[in-house]
């Protein structure tokens, strides 16, 4: 059985590489291959989950070594895999959504005449994702790691003809960078410190390693998963990455690669238990993050904006539960795989909300949809109270844990967290409430565009509905199912290590107060976008609210200091260059030009002069020998 | 005696040339067949020398010598030690596609008369410079090595002053001062080196009395010929200037922008990926090897210098407004990164500087050539003149893409490899210095996308819009150095093979240990 | 002279001889530096070669004495003095300095080297001298020991200082010769182009036809009195030798009137006296 | 006396001959102090010869002899050659060596 392992990477890989090279010839028929193979890669999965299941819970893991990638003396790098249930329930996880949304994408980019190559792009991130989940070193991990920054970069900037979508694949790949320079940092010290770089040997040394280096790789690292997952300070990416098409929107920036941080974290757990400092700061980058995007995504007026915010925040809720260390673990990992369902149900709800609106994303225009586009709504429905923690929907589940794991810390740091969880529950259930009345509640607001177009809104086909029905199942019972009798927390346990935490305050009173915050969140919003009409030209708002549009002005630092910074910066260094540096040398030219021409004035041409020049010469000669003999 | 392998291998493309230049004037495709064919012939003898090298066996293989000015006691003494065998590759490689690239950048204006055959000329010259390149990779004789490294500037100085690039912005004469200005400043850099290297060639002869790498370097090794530690250390900074002015290492790099931005696009591959390695290559060797103890006394001068190449390289890449001009200075950030891996003095730091002299050569020649189909079409050479180019030349924007991702370094690519091992060197020796190194990562991701995204993306601009995608010959050249790229992205093992131990012998020549890890360390 | 002259110890007659004629040398050097005219130079400096060549006797090279006497000075320096007088025996130097500078160098590292040139002989220990008395008498004499030597261990350098003899010789001849690179015209069109010119017909006037005076560097008189260049050959011409006696007529004249004058006035003041 | 008196002659003879090649414009007298220089070089070469009691100083002095004499037959051939191609014998005159 191992022997597949390779091969899940390896379908959508040969997916990639046919529908990229294969040039016109099958822009007929690529989008069937590309989704036969992500199908290809998520059947083996199961095959391969079938297996796992049929063996006892301690020898599930498996490994598979292809080739020795990288040796030099000390440094070995393989082409190695390590399939265990953390990386299966993310192979799971890419591969189904996946499949999904390569099916949803059929329809989605139908008039599109570079479909094929979507769907390349599509399956070579489905191939580096897998890659980046089986690999059992840090450095193919890493090549996995960047593989998933291509496929974004590519996938953002997919209509490379619209500027802003160049831009923001830009600014995610530079951005995703820093983070990639955390984690090539986190690799260099653990070789030092370890001198490997593989899973097992590292985890396995841990107890050795001082915890200040521990600290510094567990930082590191973080560093790494901040670009990935979009946590602060490195999130300003990910609202921009919307750009791209809306399937990429919900496969990459919602359900599968903005996770791979917490995947980060989690498989570093060995290295975070034994760095408390790190973790402590792993939490309370999870909680400003967790606040600021939820923020964030109640001003946005654009849907998939506004869902990008509250995937920054759900993602901080994870990275929150992961620095809580064997406690929270295993809650970060269902709330990604319920996140997965519900969010990437969302995303494709909101595509079919656009798809059916000429492309039109400000929700200020929508408005009353719900009689236009019925199982848009329903599916949209279903994934929106799943994510505000509705009670037996999978986030209730999911979140609830994390709250309970947040207060369970202990001290007053628990009593913190516990309380920015709540706050945050309350705020999704505001936002979420306020993307869902404003766009199929209320009156409808469309308007002919400027070229006279009205919109017809209609429900999309078959193909995406289809997918949009299958994610809204697993957004209604995924979180049932992992989360009655603990199933999720004893299938994880042989990897992360499972410790019940106990909450100052009784595990009833946490859910009835998330249920509670919940549903004041839910009320305001019902106040403020329920009963009044809403304006179609966005008012002026409070200060927070204009800084929350303008992502807490975190864009504008950014390019004060980074970009305005920057390009001063390198302006001035080419002036410098070529001034400066060139100038030292061109000057040292101009003066040897100079005194050559001087020195020319000397070759008068009289033979007397060069007679005089000649005895001189032979008189210092003279002195010298006089002289070298007096020494 | 057995079969001078290393001799014909440097003594085929010499000949040729000389042919191709005999080539008569009205047979230009001739001619350019010819210098092919030699070139494809070259690359077979690297492919045999690569073959017939054993990691396992002596340090030189393949070695011949003999008695050439007996008074001074040069020879000519040839042999190949891994990196040597890994650079000729490397060189053997390119050329060809080198000849493919540039097949019509020497095609006579109609103006001129019948006598003049520029074509023949060009090909010639760039044979000529291969065979340099690969006799300089092959000697182990000081002397022999510095002729060589001298005389590689003849052919350069024509391929640079007398094939500049058509797409220029000014007037004719304007080109023509600016190539001249370019070859001049290209020559004079380098033979200012090359004096003080002499110097220090002499200098050597008159300490050690021969000019032997092998004799000298194992003369040091057990002792029996001493050097004051001052000698010793003056001697170290005339060979180093030389190199440092070749690699080209900040301060010393103006000359690069200018020569490659000047030149056409084959012959700026030629400078940037093949000339330029002697000079990082020769560091390893005879820096290294000679002079072990100058060389540790240097470092923190040397690595502070390759830093700043790196990230001042990087930054003023971002603010360049000429597509060559923009690659050369990526090219001197890359260059920093070769010696940063030189002189940090760690296995993997020097395997990672040898693997990346070869990456950077393929994945240099992949990015400049594929801008200079670019440029040739457009006529242009500026940045701001292009604009959605991925709209009508998908073919030539995809490889384009795939060289700058090969450029900043991307997993899968083969300078990845080679970066995250001189990364991983350094910061085992030098933490601070492994950290800045690594925002080179982030800058390289910087230059690259912003020259794709002004390039190839956005608006097609009027001018963009009839240029044709890559032509067969084009595709011939682009897309097998793409492959070698991905080859050698994923099992880069042919290559660690043979340069292992050849850093393995230099780094005993320096008598330096890898750091031991904390955890051993600790145990 | 005996053998012993040449010895270390000299004696007070050399030293006489040598102050006396040494201070001749010297003057003759400076006197060769300092004439106006190239004929004086290189008769002050033949002088000079001459005391050298009594020097070359009195330190025992009795041989190189004679030859410089013969070859040197009889020979060499009397191709100088044809030289001198094939290029103007008259023509004077102007000893002003014209190369801004070139003076005050000159003397600057004239006087530098010269100071350093002794200051090394004086440092030299040179007290031991050997005297050529042996070395002369090995071979039987002076002359026998040069031809000993020259015919033996410099005989290479002998034979090819023949072959620079040889050589300069022809180099001098190869010089100075000038190949007639047309044919020479005959008369008839010399007198051809005379007339095709119209410039002067008749031949050219000779010196002194119309004057009193018939030498050949004396201008004839124009019938105005003014001198006429035509008439004296163009070789004087060149070197500016022309000889201008018109001024002297004029004396000539004036002297005579006044002669006349006077012998007029004796007359008169005789015929006064007897009236 | 001790005859290293004649060496301290032909230095002074030989600076004599030197200071005049430098001063003197007329191509024959620059020729002559040549000359003057050679014959000091004698000089010393003879009273050398005496010093260490063997004839070679003198060969010497003989083939300086020689050489002179070509050198002067030359050096006077060149000399008219250029008086007659210039009507000048200045050294000065023949100054165009310079660019």
């Amino acid at each position: 059985m191992e022997n597949l392992i390779a091969l899940l990477v390896g379908a959508p890989l040969l997916g990639a590489a046919v529908l990229l090279c294969g040039g016109r010839r099958l822009d007929k028929s690529g989008h069937w291959l590309g989704t036969l193979l992500a199908a290809v890669s998520f059947f083996i999965g199961l095959a391969l989950f079938a297996d796992m299941l049929g063996k006892g819970a301690e020898d599930r893991a498996m490994h598979q070594r292809l080739f020795t990638w990288i040796s030099v003396d000390g440094f070995q790098a393989d082409i190695a895999f390590q399939l265990d249930q953390l990386s299966m329930t993310f192979v799971l996880l890419i591969t189904g959504v996946g499949t999904l949304i390569h099916v949803y994408s059929i329809g989605y980019m139908e008039h599109d005449e570079r479909r094929r190559r979507f769907f390349g792009y599509l399956n070579l991130f489905v191939a580096a994702m897998l890659l980046l989940v089986l690999a059992d070193n840090f450095l193919l991990l890493y090549f996995g790691w960047e593989g998933v920054g291509l496929a974004s970069y590519l996938l953002i900037g997919f209509w490379q003809h619209k500027p802003t979508a160049a831009t923001a694949a830009k600014k995610a790949f530079l951005v995703n960078r820093v983070g990639d320079m955390g984690l090539s940092i986190a690799i260099m010290l653990m070789f030092t410190t370890f001198g490997t770089f593989a899973f097992g040997p590292v985890f396995a040394a841990t107890d050795e390693a001082s915890e200040g280096k521990l600290t510094a790789i567990g930082l590191m690292l973080l560093l790494a998963a901040c670009g990935k997952s979009a946590q602060v300070p490195l999130q300003s990416w990910l609202g921009d990455a919307m750009e791209g098409p809306t399937p990429v929107s919900a496969l990459i920036h919602a359900a599968t690669m903005v996770t791979a941080g917490v995947y980060l974290i989690v498989r570093s757990a060995d290295i975070f238990n034994a760095a408390p400092d790190a973790q402590l700061v792993v939490t309370v980058v999870g909680a400003v993050t967790l606040l600021f995007g939820a923020i964030v995504g109640c001003a946005k007026d654009d849907i998939k904006k506004a869902l990008a915010g509250s995937t920054m925040s759900q993602i901080g809720y994870m990275i929150l539960a992961a620095g809580l260390g064997p406690i929270g673990y295993a809650f970060a990992i269902m709330h990604l795989v319920t996140h997965g369902f519900f969010k990437a149900g969302l995303f494709l709800g909101a595509g079919s909300v656009m798809h059916g609106m000429n492309d039109e994303v400000d929700m200020r225009r929508y408005g009353g949809l719900r009689k236009y586009m019925p199982v848009t709504f329903a599916t949209f429905g279903l994934g929106y109270l799943a994510i505000i923690g509705f009670p037996g929907l999978s986030g209730f589940f999911s979140k609830d844990k994390i709250i309970e794991a947040a207060f369970a810390k202990g001290g007053t740091e628990g009593w913190i967290l516990g309380s920015v969880t709540l706050l945050g529950a309350a705020i999704t259930a505001y936002y979420m409430t306020r993307v869902m009345l404003m766009t199929f509640f209320g009156e409808k607001r469309w308007q002919p565009d400027a070229e006279g177009h009205a919109p017809h809104p209609h429900e999309s086909p078959k193909s995406m509905t289809i997918p949009m029905v299958l994610l809204a199942f697993g957004s209604v019972f995924a979180g049932a199912f992992f989360g009655i009798g603990d199933r999720f927390v004893a299938w994880l346990e042989p990897v992360t290590n499972f410790e019940h935490g106990h909450p100052p305050i009784s595990a009833g009173a946490i859910t009835g107060a998330t249920v509670a915050v919940m549903v004041i969140g839910v009320g305001i919003a019902y106040l403020q976008y329920g009963r009044r009409p809403v304006p179609v030209v966005a008012p002026r708002g409070s200060l927070l609210t204009r800084a929350a549009r303008r992502d807490l002005l975190q864009d504008d630092f950014n390019h004060a200091v980074f970009v305005t910074g920057g390009t001063h910066l390198t302006r001035s260094l080419v002036y410098v260059d070529h001034t400066l540096v060139d100038g030292v040398v061109n000057g040292t030219a101009a003066s040897v030009g100079g005194l050559s021409g001087r020195l020319r004035k000397l070759q008068n041409g009289y033979a007397r002069t060069y007679a005089v020049s000649m005895f001189g010469g032979t008189a210092v000669l003279i002195a010298a020998t006089l002289l070298m003999r007096a020494v | 005696m057995s079969f001078p392998l290393l001799t014909v291998t440097a003594a085929v493309p010499a000949v040729g040339a000389i042919l191709t230049a005999a080539v008569p004037a009205a047979r230009r495709t001739a001619a350019k067949w010819l210098a092919l064919l030699v070139s494809l012939a070259t690359l077979v003898l690297a492919a045999v020398v690569f073959a017939r090298f054993e990691p396992g066996g002596d340090r030189y293989q393949l070695t011949e010598s003999h008695a050439w000015i007996k008074d001074f006691g040069v020879r000519y003494e040839l042999g190949v030690d891994g990196i040597g065998v890994a650079l000729i590759a490397l060189t053997a490689l390119l050329i060809p596609f080198v000849i493919l690239a540039g097949w019509h950048d020497a095609d006579p204006l109609e103006t001129k008369s019948s006598r003049w055959r520029p074509t023949q000329g060009f090909f010639a010259l760039i044979l000529m410079v291969e065979a340099m390149v690969i006799l300089s990779f092959e000697a182990t004789d000081v002397f022999l090595f510095y002729i060589l490294f001298e005389a590689m500037l003849i052919p350069m100085y024509f391929l640079i002053g007398g094939f500049g690039d058509r797409a220029h912005a000014g007037s004719d004469e304007n080109a023509a001062a600016q190539r001249s200005y370019a070859a001049v400043k290209f020559l004079l850099y380098n033979l200012v080196g090359g004096l003080i290297m002499l110097a220090a060639v002499i200098g050597l002869y008159v300490v050690a009395g021969n000019f032997s790498l092998t004799e000298i370097a194992e003369a040091r090794a057990n002792g029996s010929l001493e050097m004051a530690t001052s000698t010793e250390r003056w001697l170290f900074l005339g060979f180093f200037f030389a190199f440092a002015v070749k690699a080209p290492l900040w301060p010393l790099h103006t000359w690069l922008p200018n020569a490659m931005g000047e030149a056409t696009a084959p012959v700026a591959v030629l400078i940037t990926a093949v000339v330029d390695k002697v000079g990082t290559f020769a560091m390893l060797r005879f820096c290294l090897g000679l002079f072990p103890e100058a060389s540790k006394w240097a470092t923190p001068a040397i690595v502070v210098l390759a830093l700043i190449s790196i990230v001042y390289g990087a930054l003023v890449a971002v603010g360049q407004r000429d597509i060559k001009r923009l690659v050369a200075y990526a090219s001197i950030s890359h260059f920093g990164f070769i010696i940063l891996g030189i002189f940090a003095m760690t296995t993997q730091g020097q395997s990672g500087a040898t693997l990346y002299m070869v990456n950077h050569g393929i994945s240099t020649a992949a990015l400049m050539l594929v801008a200079g189909f670019l440029i040739s079409r457009r006529g242009s050479r500026l940045i701001a003149d292009y604009g959605g180019v991925q709209k009508v030349a998908p073919v030539l924007a995809g490889t384009f893409l795939i060289g700058g991702l090969a450029t900043l370094s991307l997993p899968g690519l083969a300078p990845f490899v080679s970066e995250f091992l001189v990364l991983v060197g350094t910061y085992a020796r030098y933490p601070v210095a492994g950290i800045i190194a690594t925002t080179g990562i982030v800058l390289a991701a910087l230059y690259t996308l912003v020259l794709y995204q002004r390039t190839m993306t956005g608006p097609v601009k009027e001018e963009v819009r009839t240029l044709p995608d890559l032509r067969p010959r084009e595709l011939a050249v682009v897309i097998p150095l793409i492959a070698v790229l991905i080859f050698l992205g994923v099992f880069p093992k042919p290559l660690t093979d043979v340069v292992n131990p050849a850093v393995q012998h230099t780094m005993s020549d320096v008598q330096q240990k890898d750091p031991t890890p904390e955890v051993e360390a600790a145990k | 002279m005996s053998a012993n002259l040449a010895a270390y110890a000299t004696s007070s007659g050399e030293a006489f001889q040598f102050w006396v004629l040494g201070t001749v040398a010297v003057a003759g050097a400076l006197a060769t530096i300092l004439m106006k005219k190239a004929m004086h130079s290189a008769l002050s400096l033949a002088g000079t070669m001459i005391v050298l060549a009594v020097f070359y006797l009195a330190n025992g090279a009795y041989f190189l004495g004679i030859v410089q006497i013969v070859v040197y000075t009889g020979a060499i320096m009397m191709l100088f003095l044809f030289i001198v007088m094939l290029v103007g025996v008259t023509a004077a130097d102007s000893l002003k300095e014209t190369i801004k500078g070139q003076r005050w160098w000159a003397a600057a590292c004239g006087l530098g080297f010269g100071i350093l040139l002794i200051a090394g002989i004086g440092q030299a220990s040179l007290t031991e001298f050997a005297g050529l008395g042996a070395a002369n008498a090995a071979h039987g004499g002076n002359v026998e020991g040069l031809a000993a030597l020259i015919f033996t261990k410099y005989v290479f350098a002998f034979e090819i200082t023949g072959a620079l003899l040889i050589t300069a010789a022809v180099g001098a001849m190869v010089l100075t010769h000038r190949e007639r690179t047309e044919r020479a015209r005959t008369q008839r069109e010399l007198s051809e182009q005379r007339v095709r010119e119209g410039k002067h017909l008749p031949p050219l006037p000779a010196p002194g036809v119309y004057a009193r005076h018939n030498a050949v560097d004396i201008a004839g008189l124009l019938p105005d009195g003014t001198p006429s260049e035509l008439t004296v050959i163009s070789t004087l011409r060149k070197r500016g030798q022309v000889r201008d006696v018109s001024t002297e007529a004029m004396a000539d004249l004036k002297a005579l009137e006044q002669r006349s004058e006077e012998r007029l006035g004796r007359d008169r003041d005789e015929e006064e006296a007897t009236r | 006396m001790n005859p290293v008196n004649y060496l301290y002659l032909a230095a002074l003879l030989f600076t004599i001959g030197a200071a005049g090649v430098l001063i003197r414009r007329n191509a024959i007298v620059v020729f002559m102090c040549v000359e003057l220089m050679l014959n000091a070089c004698n000089l010393a070469f003879v009273t050398f010869s005496r010093m260490h009691g063997n004839l070679d100083g003198q060969i010497i002095a003989f083939f300086t002899m020689v050489v002179a004499a070509a050198e002067v037959v030359v050096g006077l051939a060149i000399i008219v050659s250029v008086f007659r191609a210039r009507h000048s014998a200045s050294v000065d005159d023949a100054s165009l060596m310079k660019l």
